[in-house]
């Protein structure tokens, strides 16, 4: 049953030190907010989970949070590579870190696996790539109706998935609208589940019936943060903030250039930046 | 037709490849280009799906990263990610997909992953995303290239995804049933894969471009055509068409900053 | 391409003489004017696929067309039976069918696994039932990461899937809102795809993003039939006639009185019928 | 209170059964007026899903059909079929299922598929539909069942879903971590399954019934609790609430009919 609370209490009743945490949401709706309080509660050796690392990996990774990331593109996306994520494969800086890496179709059919309750992903793919050979994970059945080989990946169970979505009714109902990316499935995958929206809303009267909805009994807890996906994007809120992504290509250059930055505008300041962030991106 | 670069001329060939009936799964950069110019000239109902879940977009810039609003807006309809790669893209409903390269052997192997080992890379780069099946699922791919011996090498680090693998039949034995690499267009030439051996062979040189810039940005040996072709010249529709798309993209990219 | 055709065209043209059909609509929108066609056509040894056979396969096999039915609940939905089925199994009468019986969940997740290319669909099911020792299509794989053992199901394949819908664009995009049920996975599991619509509009432009909507290039034929779910329903144009599912149960009960309304109400009808037949239930 | 029937008295009691925080798998008939009248008193907050993929639905008349176009107008949002039995169902979300029986054992297990061979059957019934995995996916199963010696059998016919199997931990034995049927309601008594055995057992009669009848009109030899209680009789406003509830859906479908 969902519960509102605040960012802090809601990221502290729901992760918990080595958890299993993915923080979803593809390109659209990222939950900055939550990675940043995360990062401020120094809640670390966890396992992150999530397709396209993207800025908020390579900050929690870079502030030492990771033992081990699950993924399946490790770029920031129309700019280059994540330099904290690099830095900490290449030279264990600040500390080594364990990858597990797949393709897009297999992390999001695992996600899917999770959310229907089953142990496996069993889909065509991976033929001739090398991921296999270096992925214990990925292994194969074989069906037993044409004999064909697929591959299977075990489905994924993070301990919490936390999303950021549009809208929360006043019961707890969540919505999630334009690209809606894994945030369903990685939600229903979980064992618990943590939402930043950017408004409350009295209820979802008069909304189309066939939009993505989660039930406020599939969620734990609900924060209010507006503009919460920032440098990400809210659909029908304020769009993407690409100078920021840009931007980080230098700032996550340089070990100490980083620090300061993540020391400036993630330790020392709350959630409630995030609305001013998004001032001038409506 | 005035001046243009190497990198139009690779997009504009990529666009040219594209049919008014191809649904193809676009990535970001040149593709991205490469696409929304066919859209805008020769190949208006030509379907862009973006693997963020878009189906149908008609972007009016191009986008910078695979999930901007602009492609949600304009597209038809716009799905989950896990439909995405079930229905649309495993479903075998994609007749071109575009891939790009860190590294590439002359069979359209391709390595994004790391340069180096694969447990202690020298470096980590972004891995493949979509790309293991895009190159199994997708009808056929085209392969986007600026050429660099260190680009199109003999041999990749890393399969991150699988072209014609040693050549020949390989795909076949593997028990994949789609073309495959069919067209690789770099800055300097068009590529095509050999039909027996499945290397990729140069079939058509850009304007003022010489086999030796072909050989000498390219790792591995080249193969030519026996009758090489010149890349007809960009049009005045098609360069401007770009151009202004590229434009319009830096303006709104510009504009999207913080205040 | 979607081709915009009469209903008689769409069906010559797309279903053949022991084809593999199915026509699907959860309740909702269940293609009533194209399986009337089917029988005007007279189009026989059909392998009928659906979850819920109902009236609309009721007609079909009592008018001899199907040779198997691939099932799982051959209800009249709230009423009862379905008792032309009932006869061909029973009795053999007008020809004997084979039955392939599946739970809802296999035949939903087969069509998904058909939209989707691939051979099997895995899952966890059938757990103490009795179908898998009379239905030799229920086999198990084993996952490979936890050994448990777990239903497979071949895909849905059909030759030709039949869908209802609301509205077409005019370039043949095809909007389905309100029960989705299994149609946009029958349609995309299909070789070729009928569509039946209430109306075309000239473009879906200012529709919500993430709606059920079929591009045109996933369609083969659309014939516009008002009415054409009656009496099943078409969320936002008219009511299900619940009065002709409780009157079924006994025209269906006879041989000859259910031969009499056939010929009356099909076999001598065109598909403009269908309008009129909703008219009182807007 | 004032007269009630004997079928009114079972769907009060499997509405009594049902809690503000139950998720339930509805299926048509008594079960949909059960969890309603649940809804409409004690349980405002309980959530009906109907496999037609509509979730959380709030019905105003019962529906004919399990995907009447009212169960989507009300609820709070429809999901596809596929969907409905993959994330919720397969996702172990779904806290109570009811099902009905054509033949029920005293271990829960049911059969709603054939009277006779399954080859060559003496009535063919519907089948299944959801049942298989609704009994093996929900967290507890509700059966609702008319009492009658030829649908109360010693031994069904066929297996169409799995209740206590031949009792004791079969159910454990064949992997499935679900309770299984923990409440069976007729028109005559309710029933819950022994601790050890999994037989069904009376644990109480609705008012007026005795041990001789609940007998007669069941095949197996009946296991009664040593401790009897009478069912509470439907309170006026549980039974004002099912009539208003059924009177308002006969109005409705009556009204539906064709001009």
């Amino acid at each position: 049953m969902a519960k509102f609370l605040s960012l802090a209490d809601a990221v502290r009743q729901n992760l918990h030190t080595g958890d299993t945490v993915a923080f979803e949401g593809f390109t659209h709706l990222i939950p900055h907010a939550a990675a940043h309080e995360a990062i401020r509660q120094g809640i670390a050796d966890l396992t992150l989970l999530r397709m396209t690392p993207d800025i908020v990996y390579d900050q929690m990774i870079g502030m030492g949070l990771a033992k081990k990331v699950i993924f399946s593109y490790a770029g920031n996306p129309g700019v280059g590579l994540l330099r904290r994520m690099r830095d900490a494969i290449e030279n264990g800086y600040p500390r080594a870190i364990e990858t597990v890496e797949h393709s897009h179709s297999a992390m999001a059919q695992a996600y899917e696996a999770g959310a229907s309750g089953l142990p496996l992903a069993v889909f065509r793919g991976y033929k001739g790539a090398g991921l296999p050979a270096v992925n214990p994970d990925i292994r194969t059945v074989t069906c037993p109706f044409t004999g064909e080989e697929l591959a299977a990946v075990p489905a994924h169970r993070p301990d919490v998935t936390f999303i950021h979505a549009q809208k929360a009714s006043a019961k707890g109902d969540v919505l999630v609208e334009g690209i809606v990316g894994v945030q369903k499935e990685a939600a229903l995958a979980a064992k618990r589940v943590v939402v930043t929206v950017e408004e409350v809303v009295p209820d979802f009267k008069g909304l189309h019936p066939n939009l993505c909805i989660l039930p406020h009994w599939t969620i734990d807890a609900i924060a209010v943060v507006p503009g919460g996906a920032h440098p990400s994007y809210a659909h029908g809120y304020y769009v993407r903030d690409n100078a920021a992504y840009l931007d980080w290509d230098g700032i996550s250059a340089d070990r100490d250039a980083f620090a300061a930055w993540m020391k400036a505008n993630v330790l020392e300041v709350g959630p409630e930046v995030f609305a001013s962030r998004v001032e001038g991106l409506k | 037709m005035s001046d243009f670069t190497p990198n139009e001329m690779m997009t504009i060939a990529a666009a040219r490849a594209l049919k008014n009936d191809d649904v193809c799964f676009v990535g970001i950069g040149a593709p991205s280009a490469a696409c929304n110019v066919a859209r805008l000239t020769h190949a208006p109902d030509i379907t862009l799906i973006y693997e963020s879940g878009t189906i149908g977009t008609r972007p009016d810039v191009l986008p910078l990263s695979i999930g901007d609003g602009e492609l949600c807006e304009t597209a038809l309809t716009t799905v989950a990610v896990p439909e995405m790669f079930r229905y649309w893209l495993m479903g075998g409903r994609i007749s071109i997909g575009f891939l790009g390269a860190a590294q590439l052997d002359r069979f359209g192997n391709i390595n994004t992953t790391v340069i180096g080992d694969y447990k202690n890379p020298k470096v980590r780069l972004p891995g493949g995303g979509g790309a293991p099946e895009i190159a199994s699922s997708c009808g056929e791919v085209f392969i986007t290239l600026k050429q660099a011996p260190r680009a199109m090498v003999e041999r990749i680090d890393f399969f991150t995804s699988f072209g014609h693998g040693e050549g020949g039949d390989h795909r076949q034995r593997l028990g994949i049933t789609t073309k495959g690499p069919t067209l690789l267009i770099t800055d300097l030439a068009i590529w095509r894969p050999d039909p027996e051996t499945k290397e990729f062979t140069v079939r058509s040189l850009h304007r003022g471009v010489t086999r030796d810039r072909v050989e000498a940005t390219c790792g591995w040996k080249v193969r030519f055509a026996d009758a090489l072709d010149e890349t007809p010249e960009p049009t005045d529709l098609e360069l401007t068409t770009l151009r202004e798309l590229q434009a319009r993209t830096k303006a709104a990219h510009e504009g999207g900053g913080r205040s």
